[in-house]
C-alpha cells in the first residue's frame, strides 16, 4: 500500500469541505475520484500534498510514513508526491523552460533531470518549441501540457492530477492520457480527479465517487461505469 | 498649602528633530530641580510648588496645537514654553494668544510666531538681526566681497536667515555680490552638486546657516571638492555635536550664536558643566535657550508680585510682567523686551578652536 | 536668482565642471542603486513594498557603527593587529551578517503572517515596523546623532581640476559589483528562479519542492544584508547617523526599484543611478531650489512615457494585489 | 434549544445571564442609543465636575481618562468609576427605558423620505457631540481634527480601498486644497501680507467660506489629473510612485512659491472651521462617498480593482471610472485640507509630507478597505489613540505601530473591511426581537 | 438573412514573431449559433480578444451591423452589443454575484455622476430597475440563491454561470463564449447547453462558441469553423466538420472522445 488516507477532514473557515474521507492506493495503480462541482475533490488532493491544513483525527500515510509530519515542499522533494493543481497555476513570469527547471529545485540527480526533460519534450513537443516563451502567454492547452510536464519533473512516486483534461482539444487530450499511461507504466502511481467521468474511469483501474465531502461509492472502473447511479449522475444519462 | 504653578513644555520629543525635544526637556527638568531645591517659587512672599506638564508634539503642527490646547484648557498651565520649531510654534502661538496664555518659544525665529500676538514671546534673536551681523563680520574680518550661500529651502529657519544674509551682503557689496545662492532639501546628505557650483562661482566665503548634522556633511564635502576658503555659520551650529560629527574639518571656522561654550564663565559655564555631567554631552543652543526661557518665565512670575489664584488674571499679569523685563542676564546673552515679544539681545561670534572648542571671538549687538 | 554656475565660472572650463558633477553623480547614484538593490530584492521577489527597508538600512548602519567601534577598540587594545582597511572589510561582513537576522525577524513578524493578505496590508506592516525601528533606536540610544568612525583616511585626488576621493571610487566599485552579483544570482541560479516564481504565485511554489519559508527568509536576509552594506558605505561617505536617516532613502529606493521595472535587479540599479544623476545634474543646470520639483517631474514624465519602468513587464491582470 | 445545559453549568449560567441582560438591547434602534448617549453627555455636563472632584480627579477626564490613568495609575479605579457612573450606567438605563419610545419615533420617522430621517438622526448626533465637546476646548479641537481625519481616510479609501490602487499623493491633494482655500480666505478677508488689505467685508466670510473650500477641492481635483491620466496606462506599483512623485512635486512647488511664503507657511486664516461647520462637511463627505460607492457606477471601482480587463469587456468605461475615483477622492481630500488649514489657522508645506501620508494610510488600512464604516472606525480610533497615549511620549510610537501590526496580522484587510454602510438598515426601527415569537 | 451582423475581414495578428491569427474571415447573421474549434494554441481565444477589442488587430477589419468597430476600446465594443465570457474566468473576486450582474448594466445607466453622489430619487429608481433585471437574469441562470455571495467562495460551476449571467446582462446582440463547459460534469454540461439555447431563443442572440467538448459543439452549432495555426482549415455544418479529414487529423483524432 502506497498511500492510505483515513478519516480525512478539512474545512475552510468554518465551512466543512470533507467529512472523514478514507481510501487507499497501491503502488502502480491508477485511481480516479469523480464527483460533482464542489464535492471536495480538489480539497482531497490539496490535503494530501499538505497545501491546506487538516483537522484533528485525520491520518495519512505514504509508504508507511506519516504524511502529516511533512511540510509541503518535503512532500514533493522527499516523498516524491507531485501535484498538478486545479487551474494549472503556472509561473507566468517564467519561461517554459524555467518552469520545468524550477520543478527540479530539490532534486540532486543532475543527469536524470536531463533525461526527464527530454522525456517531457518528447511527450509534448509543443513545449520544446516554445521553451523560451513566457508561460503566461501560452494558450490554455499549452499551459495544461506544461503543468503536467512540470509535475513530471518534480516528483515521480505518485502524481496527483486535478482535472488534467480541462480545456484540452480532443486529440491532445488523448495524447495526454496516453502519456500519463506511459508514465504510469514506468512506475508512477496516479491519482486523478476528473469531471469527465467516463474518460477518467476508462483510464483508471479503480474509482471513488465523492459527494458533498463524503465517499459514497467505490470499486473497479468497469463496475462503476455500469452502475446506474453513476451513469445517471456523472456519465450523462 | 499654596496652589501648584504649572508650566507647560511643548516639545518635539519625537518626529523629525528629537534632539531638539530632548534638549528642551532636559533643560526644563534641570530648572525644575533648582526650583524644587529652593522649596518652590517665591512669589509675593509665598512659596508655590511647581509642576511641569511636558507634552510631545511629534514635530507636527496639529499635534503641537492639540498639545497646547490641552495644557492650556485642561491642565491649566500658567505659562507655556515651546514649541521650538516655527512649524509648530506659529500655530501653537495662535492658540496661546487666543486663550490669553503667555507662551515663550526659546528657538523659533519666524517673525510670524510673535507678530500681532501680545501673549507670545521668544528667547532668541530674529533672523533680520543675525543676517546683517554676519554680513558685517565677514566684511570687516576678511574684507571679502563675494559670498556664497548654501541653505535648506524646505526649512524656514535656514531659508529666512539665508535671505536676510543675502540682503545684508548685497547691501554692503552691491547686487550680484552673492555669487552663488544654492539650496537643498531637508534630510539631504549629498551636496556635491551645489558645492561644485559654489566652488566654481568665485566666492570667497561660504555661508551656511544649517543645523549641526548638515554642517558636518557640508564642510567635509566642501573640503573633498577642493574648497579651502572659510565657511561661516549661524547659531544653529551651536551644538557640541557640530564638532563631534564634523571633526577636524570644522576647526577654525566661525559662526554667530547666542553663547560660546568654551571659555564661558559664570552662569553659562555652570549650566554647561551641570548639563554635561548629567547627560554626557555639552548642551546645544536649544537647551541653553530653553534654560533662559525658563528663567524668564520664573522672573516674570516673580515680578507679578503675587498670584491671585485666578488663572486668567495671573496669566495676564505674567504676560505684562514678561513684557517689562529689561536687561535680563541670560546665559545666552542679555535680553530686553521692549513692548513686543521679541527680545533685543546681542550675538557673539564664535571660532571653533584647534582643539574643537567654541571660543569667544567677538560680540555684536543691535 | 542664481544663474547656472558655469556661465560665470571664474575661468573654469565647463568641461571640468561637467566632469566633476559626473563624478559626484556616480557616487550619489551608486548609493541609490545600492539601496534600491536591496529593496528590489524583497520587492521584486515577494512583491512587497518593503517600507521597512529604509529603516533596515538605518539599523544596518548603526550595527556597522557598533561593530566598527568594537573592532577599533579591539585593535587599539593591542590584542590583535588590525589595519583599518581590514576593520572596514570585517565591519561590512559582520554587519551584513547581523543585519540579515534583523531582516529575517522582520519577515517572520511582519510579513509571513500576511502572506495571503493584500499586498498593501503588508506594506502597512512594513511602514509600522519601520516606525518601531526608528522609535526603538530613539528610545534606546537617545536623540543624539552618532558619527561614523573614519576607517579609511580620505585621500583627495585632483585630476586636472576634477576632485575625486578614494572613498568615491570604492563606493562606486562596490555597488556595481554587488549589483552584478545579485543580477547573476536572480537570473541564473535556481534560488533566483524560485524567488521569481514566488513573486508570481507563492501558493503553489511548495509543489515544486521549494521550501517557501526558507526562501522568504533568505530573500529578506539578502535584501537586509545589502541594506547593511549600503548603510556602512553611507557611513563612510556621509558619517552622520541618526534614527530617521533611513526614511528618505527608503522612499527613494522605492522609487528607484519600481522605476527600474518590477523584478529587474539591473533595472533597479540603473534607476538608482538615474535618480542620482537627475538630482545632481538638475541642481547643476537649474536653480537648486527647484531641484526636487524638476527631478520628480522627470520621473513622472519617464513613467508617463514608459509606464512599466525600464525593464518591467506590462501589468498583468493576474497579478495579485 | 433551551433547556439543555452542559457541565460547565456555572460559566454557562453566567453567560446566559449576560445574554438575558443583553437581549433587550438587540431591539434598540440607533435612535435609542442616541437617546442614551444624549442622557449621558447631559449628565456629564451637569454633574461631571463635582463627581470628578469627588472621585479625586481634578477635572472631568477629558478623553475617557486615558491620559490621567497613564500619568497616575493610582487613579485608574476612580476613572473607571467615573466612566461607569457618567457613561456606562446612564446610557444603559436610558437606552433600556426608551426602547418602545425610540422604536416608535424611529418608525414614524421612517415614513418620511430617507433624507429627513437621516437629518433627524444627524441632528441628534450633532447634539450629542456638541454637548460632549463643550466641556472643554481640547475636546472640541480633537473632535474637529478627528472629523477631518475621517474625511481624509474615507476619500483615500475611495482610491486605495475601493479602486485598489496604492495612491501616495493624498497629502498633496490636501495641501492643494489647504493652500487654495487659505489664499482665498486670507486674501479676501484678512488684512495680511498676502494681497494687501482685505477686499471683502469680514461679515461675508462665513458665507463664502464654503465656496473657498469647494474651490480648494476643485484645485485638488485638478491636481489629481496628473495622477489619474497616467493611471490609464499603468497601475499598481508604477502608479504608486507616480503618485509619490506628485506628492513631492506639490510640496516642492509650494516651498518655492514666495507668493504663499514658501516654507514659512501661511498663517492667520480666519477661525471659521468651528465644530458645526466641520461636522456638516464631514456629513456631506460621508454621505456623498457612501452614495457613490453603493451605486452601480461606484461598483465599477471594485471591478477595476479586481479585474480591469473583465470590467472593460463588460461595458465599464474604465478610464472614466479611474478619473472619477481620483478626482472625487482628491476633491474631498482638498476640502479636508481647507478645513484643516482653518482649524490650525496655519499651513506649512511640511505639514503635508511622508509622515502625514503614513498616518492616513495607517488609518485606511487599520479601519478596513472598501468600507465606509472601516474608514470611520480607523480614523477615529487612530486619532483618539494618538491623543490618549500622549503621556507615553516616545513609547506611544512603539505601541501604536505594534497595535496596527497585530490588527494587520489578524485581519489583513483591516478591522471592518468590505462592509457596506446601508443607511436605511442602520436607522430602521427594531420592534421585534430576532427569533422570538 | 440580410447582410451579416458581425463581419470579420482578413484579420491577422502577430505576437512578436508568432502569427497567432492569419487571414481570418467570419460572417455571422443575427440569431445564428456558430462554433469555433481547433487544437490548443490555434488562436481561438485570440480571435475573441481581437473582436472584443482587447487586442487591436494587426491587419483586417471588423464590422458590427455595418459599422467598423476595430480600434474601439473594449467597453465601447461591448456596449455596442458584443459580449463574452473568458476561458479562465475573470470574475471580480470581492464582489457578490448580484453586483456582477448589476455592473454589467453599466453602459445602460442614464443617471449622471452627480445623481450618484447625492442619491437623487431618479438614481434610486433606476438602481431598483437594474436590481430587478439582475434578479431576473439570475433566476434564468439558476443562481438566484447565490445572489449575495462573494464569488471568491463559489464552486467552479457556479462561477461559470456567473460569468455567463454577467455577459448576458450587458444586453448583447452577440455573445462570444470561450469554453463555457470546461470543468463541468456531464449533468451540468446539459444544463449549460440548455441555458445557451434559451439565451439564443428568448433573447434572439447570435452566439459564437469555442468548445473542446464535441457534444456541445455538434449539438448546438449550425456551422462550425476549425482553426489551426491561426488559419481556418475547414468550415461547414457539424456533419461536414466531423468527417473532414483535415479536422480529424489536426483536431479530432480517429477514435473520437466525446
Ligand atoms: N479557498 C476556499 N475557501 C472557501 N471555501 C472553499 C475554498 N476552496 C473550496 N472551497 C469549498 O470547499 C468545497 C469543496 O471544494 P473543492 O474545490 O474541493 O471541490 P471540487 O470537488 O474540486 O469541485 P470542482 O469540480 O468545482 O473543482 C466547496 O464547497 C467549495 O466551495
Ligand atoms: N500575449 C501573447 N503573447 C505571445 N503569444 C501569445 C499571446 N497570447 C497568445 N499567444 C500565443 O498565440 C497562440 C494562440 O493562443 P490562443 O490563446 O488564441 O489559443 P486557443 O486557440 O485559445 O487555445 P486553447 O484552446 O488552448 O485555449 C498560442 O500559441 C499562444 O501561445
Ligand atoms: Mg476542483
Ligand atoms: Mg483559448
Amino acid at each position: 500500500m502506497l498511500l492510505s488516507v483515513e478519516n480525512l477532514r478539512v474545512s475552510y473557515d468554518n465551512i466543512k469541505a470533507l467529512h472523514g474521507v478514507s481510501f487507499q492506493i497501491d503502488e502502480g495503480e491508477i485511481v480516479c475520484i469523480i464527483g460533482a462541482n464542489g464535492a471536495g475533490k480538489s480539497t482531497t488532493l490539496r490535503a494530501i500534498s499538505r497545501l491546506i491544513p487538516v483537522e484533528a483525527g485525520t491520518k495519512m500515510t505514504f509508504m508507511g510514513r506519516d504524511l502529516l509530519q511533512y511540510p509541503p515542499d518535503k512532500v514533493v522533494s522527499e516523498l516524491g508526491i507531485s501535484h498538478v493543481p486545479e487551474g494549472r497555476r503556472l509561473f507566468d513570469n517564467l519561461t517554459v523552460m524555467e518552469n520545468l527547471r524550477l520543478a527540479t529545485f530539490a532534486r540532486r540527480d543532475g543527469r536524470a533531470i536531463g533525461k526527464d526533460l527530454d522525456r517531457v519534450s518528447s511527450i509534448f513537443p509543443r513545449l520544446s518549441e516554445r521553451k523560451n516563451q513566457k508561460a503566461g502567454t501560452l494558450s490554455g492547452g499549452e499551459q495544461q501540457m506544461l503543468a503536467v510536464g512540470r509535475a513530471f519533473m518534480s516528483g515521480r512516486k505518485i502524481m496527483l492530477l486535478d482535472e488534467p483534461s480541462m480545456g484540452l482539444a480532443p486529440l491532445l487530450m488523448m495524447s495526454v492520457f496516453d502519456s500519463l499511461g506511459e508514465i504510469n507504466r514506468e512506475g508512477t502511481t496516479i491519482l486523478i480527479v476528473e469531471q469527465n467521468a467516463r474518460m477518467a474511469l476508462q483510464f483508471a483501474g479503480r474509482g471513488y465517487v465523492l459527494e458533498n465531502g463524503r465517499l459514497v461509492l467505490e470499486g473497479g472502473s468497469e463496475k462503476l461505469l455500469v452502475n446506474p447511479q453513476v451513469k445517471k449522475a456523472y456519465l450523462g444519462g | 498649602q499654596a496652589q501648584t504653578i504649572k508650566i507647560g513644555i511643548n516639545a518635539e520629543l519625537t518626529g523629525d528633530i528629537p534632539k531638539v525635544g530632548e534638549g528642551t526637556k532636559f533643560a526644563a527638568q534641570m530648572w525644575l530641580e533648582d526650583v524644587k531645591a529652593a522649596g518652590g517659587l517665591a512669589v509675593g512672599g509665598k512659596k508655590y510648588p511647581v509642576e511641569l506638564v511636558i507634552e510631545d508634539n511629534e514635530s507636527k503642527a496639529e499635534s503641537a496645537v492639540k498639545a497646547a490646547t490641552k495644557m492650556i484648557t485642561e491642565d491649566g498651565v500658567l505659562v507655556m514654553v515651546g514649541p521650538q520649531a516655527s512649524k509648530q510654534a506659529v500655530p501653537a502661538g495662535g492658540i496661546a494668544n487666543n486663550y490669553k496664555t503667555p507662551m515663550i518659544t526659546p528657538w523659533s525665529t519666524n517673525p510670524d510666531t510673535t507678530k500681532d500676538r501680545p501673549f507670545v514671546f521668544r528667547a532668541c534673536f530674529l533672523d533680520p538681526f543675525q543676517g546683517p551681523v554676519l554680513a558685517n563680520f565677514i566684511t570687516q574680518e576678511f574684507k571679502f566681497t563675494k559670498a556664497a550661500v548654501l541653505y535648506d529651502v524646505a526649512s524656514d529657519y535656514p531659508k529666512g536667515l539665508a535671505e536676510f544674509f543675502k540682503k545684508a551682503w548685497e547691501g554692503l557689496h552691491g547686487p550680484g555680490s552673492v555669487v552663488a545662492y544654492e539650496s537643498f532639501t531637508t534630510k539631504d546628505t549629498d551636496f556635491s552638486s551645489q558645492l561644485t557650483k559654489i566652488n566654481n562661482s568665485g566666492a570667497q566665503v561660504l555661508f551656511t546657516p544649517q543645523y549641526y548634522n548638515e554642517v558636518a556633511l557640508i564642510v567635509q564635502q566642501a573640503h573633498q571638492l577642493g574648497w579651502k576658503k572659510p565657511i561661516v555659520g549661524s547659531d544653529s551650529w551651536g551644538s557640541a555635536e557640530t564638532v563631534s560629527l564634523c571633526g577636524k574639518d570644522c576647526y577654525g571656522l566661525f559662526f554667530s550664536t547666542h553663547y560660546a561654550a568654551a571659555g564661558a564663565t559664570g552662569a553659562t559655564k555652570a549650566f554647561i558643566d551641570r548639563y554635561q555631567k548629567k547627560h554626557g554631552y555639552v548642551p546645544d543652543d536649544v537647551a541653553a535657550l530653553t534654560w533662559d526661557a525658563m528663567l524668564l518665565v520664573q522672573k516674570a512670575i516673580e515680578d507679578t508680585g503675587g498670584l491671585t489664584g485666578d488663572l486668567k488674571k495671573d496669566r495676564e499679569n505674567v504676560r505684562s510682567a514678561m513684557g517689562r523685563i529689561t536687561k535680563f542676564k541670560g546665559i545666552t546673552g542679555e535680553m530686553t523686551f521692549s513692548g513686543g515679544g521679541d527680545p533685543s539681545k546681542c550675538a557673539v561670534i564664535v571660532r571653533i578652536s584647534d582643539k574643537g572648542q567654541f571660543e569667544f571671538y567677538k560680540s555684536a549687538c543691535p | 536668482m542664481s544663474r547656472p554656475a558655469f556661465v560665470e565660472s571664474a575661468g573654469i572650463e565647463p568641461m571640468v565642471i561637467f566632469l566633476q558633477n559626473l563624478v559626484n553623480a556616480l557616487q550619489w547614484g551608486s548609493f541609490y542603486a545600492l539601496i534600491a538593490l536591496g529593496y528590489s530584492m524583497v520587492y521584486s521577489i515577494l512583491m512587497l513594498f518593503n517600507f521597512a527597508h529604509g529603516d533596515i538600512f538605518m539599523v544596518g548602519s548603526y550595527i556597522g557603527f557598533g561593530v566598527s567601534m568594537g573592532l577599533i577598540a579591539l585593535a587599539s587594545s593591542g590584542v590583535v593587529a588590525l589595519p583599518n582597511w581590514l576593520i572596514l572589510v570585517l565591519t561590512i561582513l559582520f554587519s551584513m551578517f547581523l543585519t540579515s537576522f534583523v531582516g529575517m525577524i522582520v519577515e517572520r513578524v511582519g510579513y509571513r503572517p500576511l502572506r495571503d493578505a493584500p499586498r498593501a496590508s503588508a506594506a502597512i506592516t512594513g511602514l509600522m515596523i519601520g516606525i518601531i525601528l526608528e522609535t526603538g533606536n530613539l528610545a534606546l540610544l537617545g536623540a543624539r546623532r552618532v558619527s561614523f568612525p573614519s576607517l579609511i583616511e580620505t585621500t583627495t585626488y585632483n585630476v586636472s581640476g576634477v576632485f575625486v576621493t578614494n572613498k568615491k571610487i570604492m563606493i562606486v566599485l562596490v555597488s556595481l559589483l554587488l549589483a552584478l552579483a545579485l543580477h547573476q544570482f536572480v537570473r541564473r541560479t535556481k534560488w533566483g528562479m524560485a524567488m521569481r516564481a514566488m513573486a508570481f504565485d507563492f501558493a503553489v511554489v511548495p509543489l515544486m519542492g521549494v521550501p517557501l519559508n526558507t526562501m522568504a527568509a533568505l530573500t529578506f536576509a539578502l535584501g537586509s544584508a545589502l541594506a547593511a552594506a549600503a548603510g556602512i558605505l553611507f557611513g563612510v561617505a556621509y558619517p552622520v547617523l541618526d534614527p530617521y536617516m533611513g526614511i528618505v532613502f527608503g522612499w527613494k529606493a522605492f522609487v528607484a526599484a519600481i522605476l527600474g521595472g518590477r523584478g529587474s535587479v539591473m533595472g533597479a540599479t540603473l534607476a538608482g543611478f538615474l535618480l542620482g544623476f537627475t538630482e545632481i545634474f538638475v541642481a547643476m543646470i537649474f536653480p537648486s531650489t527647484l531641484r526636487d520639483l524638476i527631478a520628480y517631474s522627470i520621473i513622472l514624465l519617464i513613467l508617463a512615457i514608459r509606464p512599466h519602468g525600464f525593464f518591467g513587464e506590462p501589468y498583468s491582470a493576474r497579478l495579485r494585489l | 434549544m433551551g433547556g439543555e445545559r452542559g457541565n460547565g453549568a456555572n460559566s454557562e449560567r453566567g453567560r446566559s445571564r449576560f445574554r438575558n441582560l443583553w437581549k433587550p438591547y438587540s431591539r434598540v434602534p440607533l435612535l435609542g442609543w442616541f437617546f442614551g448617549a444624549l442622557v449621558a453627555v447631559t449628565l456629564e455636563r451637569l454633574a461631571g465636575t463635582p463627581l470628578a472632584q469627588f472621585l479625586g480627579l481634578q477635572k472631568i477626564p477629558v478623553l475617557f481618562g486615558f491620559s490621567v490613568m497613564l500619568k497616575n495609575p493610582v487613579l485608574i479605579p476612580n476613572v473607571i468609576l467615573y466612566t461607569l457612573i457618567i457613561y456606562g450606567v446612564p446610557t444603559a438605563v436610558a437606552t433600556r427605558l426608551c426602547i418602545p419610545l425610540a422604536n416608535g419615533i424611529a418608525a414614524s420617522l421612517f415614513r418620511f423620505p430617507m433624507a429627513v430621517t437621516a437629518a433627524a438622526h444627524l441632528a441628534l448626533l450633532y447634539a450629542i457631540l456638541h454637548v460632549w465637546a463643550e466641556i472643554s476646548d481640547y475636546r472640541v479641537l480633537v473632535l474637529r481634527l478627528t472629523l477631518i481625519a475621517v474625511m481624509l481616510t474615507l476619500s483615500l479609501n475611495v482610491i486605495n480601498g475601493y479602486m485598489g490602487e496604492f495612491s501616495c499623493s493624498h497629502p498633496g491633494f490636501m495641501a492643494l486644497g489647504a493652500y487654495c482655500a487659505s489664499v482665498l480666505t486670507i486674501g479676501l478677508f484678512v488684512n495680511a501680507q498676502l494681497l494687501g488689505t482685505a477686499s471683502l467685508p469680514a461679515a461675508l466670510g462665513p458665507f463664502l467660506f464654503p465656496v473657498a473650500l469647494i474651490l480648494g477641492g476643485l484645485v485638488a481635483s485638478f491636481g489629481a489629473l496628473f495622477v489619474a491620466i497616467p493611471s490609464f496606462r499603468t497601475r499598481g506599483d508604477y502608479l504608486a510612485i507616480i503618485s509619490l512623485a506628485f506628492l513631492f512635486i506639490v510640496k516642492s512647488l509650494i516651498e518655492n512659491l514666495e507668493f504663499v511664503r514658501g516654507p514659512r507657511g501661511l498663517s492667520g486664516q480666519p477661525d471659521w472651521a468651528d465644530l458645526p461647520t466641520v461636522f456638516l462637511w464631514t456629513v456631506l463627505c460621508v454621505w456623498s462617498i457612501n452614495n457613490f460607492v453603493r451605486s452601480t457606477i461606484g461598483k465599477a471601482l471594485n471591478a477595476v480593482r479586481d479585474n480591469e480587463m473583465a470590467a472593460d469587456a463588460m461595458t465599464v468605461d474604465t478610464r472614466r471610472t479611474k478619473m472619477v475615483a481620483f478626482l472625487f477622492g482628491a476633491f474631498w481630500a482638498g476640502v479636508a485640507g481647507g478645513l484643516f488649514a482653518h482649524v490650525m489657522r496655519y499651513v506649512n508645506p511640511g505639514n503635508f509630507g511622508i509622515q502625514n501620508l503614513a498616518e492616513v494610510l495607517a488609518m485606511v488600512y487599520f479601519g478596513g478597505l472598501n468600507s465606509v464604516y472601516g474608514s470611520i472606525v480607523g480614523a477615529v480610533s487612530i486619532s483618539l489613540l494618538g491623543e490618549a497615549l500622549r503621556p507615553l511620549e516616545i513609547f506611544k510610537w512603539i505601541i501604536i505601530p505594534l497595535l496596527l501590526i497585530l490588527v494587520m496580522i489578524f485581519r489583513p484587510t483591516g478591522l471592518i473591511a468590505f462592509r457596506d454602510l446601508d443607511v436605511a438598515n442602520l436607522l430602521k426601527p427594531k420592534p421585534k426581537p430576532d427569533g422570538e415569537g | 438573412m440580410t447582410s451579416p451582423f458581425l463581419q470579420v475581414r482578413n484579420m491577422s495578428h502577430d505576437f512578436g514573431g508568432l502569427r497567432a491569427v492569419r487571414d481570418y474571415n467570419l460572417e455571422i447573421g443575427s440569431g445564428q449559433i456558430r462554433g469555433l474549434i481547433g487544437p490548443n494554441g490555434a488562436g481561438k481565444t485570440t480571435v475573441f480578444n481581437l473582436i472584443t477589442g482587447i487586442y487591436k488587430p494587426g491587419h483586417g477589419e471588423i464590422f458590427l451591423d455595418g459599422r467598423k468597430i476595430d480600434g474601439l476600446p473594449p467597453h465601447r465594443i461591448a456596449s455596442l452589443g458584443v459580449s463574452r465570457t473568458f476561458q479562465n474566468l475573470l470574475l471580480w473576486r470581492h464582489m457578490t454575484v448580484i453586483e456582477h450582474v448589476k455592473l454589467a448594466h453599466y453602459s445602460k445607466i442614464r443617471y449622471g455622476l452627480f445623481a450618484a453622489f447625492i442619491g437623487t430619487p431618479g438614481h434610486n429608481r433606476e438602481e431598483a430597475e437594474i436590481e430587478e433585471k439582475a434578479v431576473r437574469l439570475l433566476d434564468m441562470m439558476g443562481i438566484r440563491h447565490l445572489a449575495d455571495q462573494v464569488v471568491l467562495n463559489l464552486p467552479y460551476g457556479a462561477q461559470r454561470r456567473v460569468e455567463m449571467a454577467r455577459a448576458l446582462a450587458t444586453e448583447p446582440r452577440i455573445l462570444l463564449l470561450d469554453e463555457p463547459t470546461a470543468g463541468m460534469n456531464p449533468e451540468e454540461l446539459v444544463q449549460i447547453m440548455e441555458i445557451i439555447r434559451r439565451a439564443h431563443k428568448e433573447l434572439g442572440l447570435a452566439i459564437l462558441l469555442i468548445e473542446h467538448r464535441m457534444k456541445v459543439v455538434m449539438e448546438l452549432c449550425e456551422r462550425i469553423q476549425t482553426l489551426d495555426f491561426g488559419a481556418v482549415i475547414a468550415e461547414g455544418t457539424p456533419e461536414e466538420i466531423q468527417n473532414n479529414p483535415r479536422v480529424i487529423d489536426a483536431y479530432l483524432g480517429k477514435e473520437r472522445a466525446i
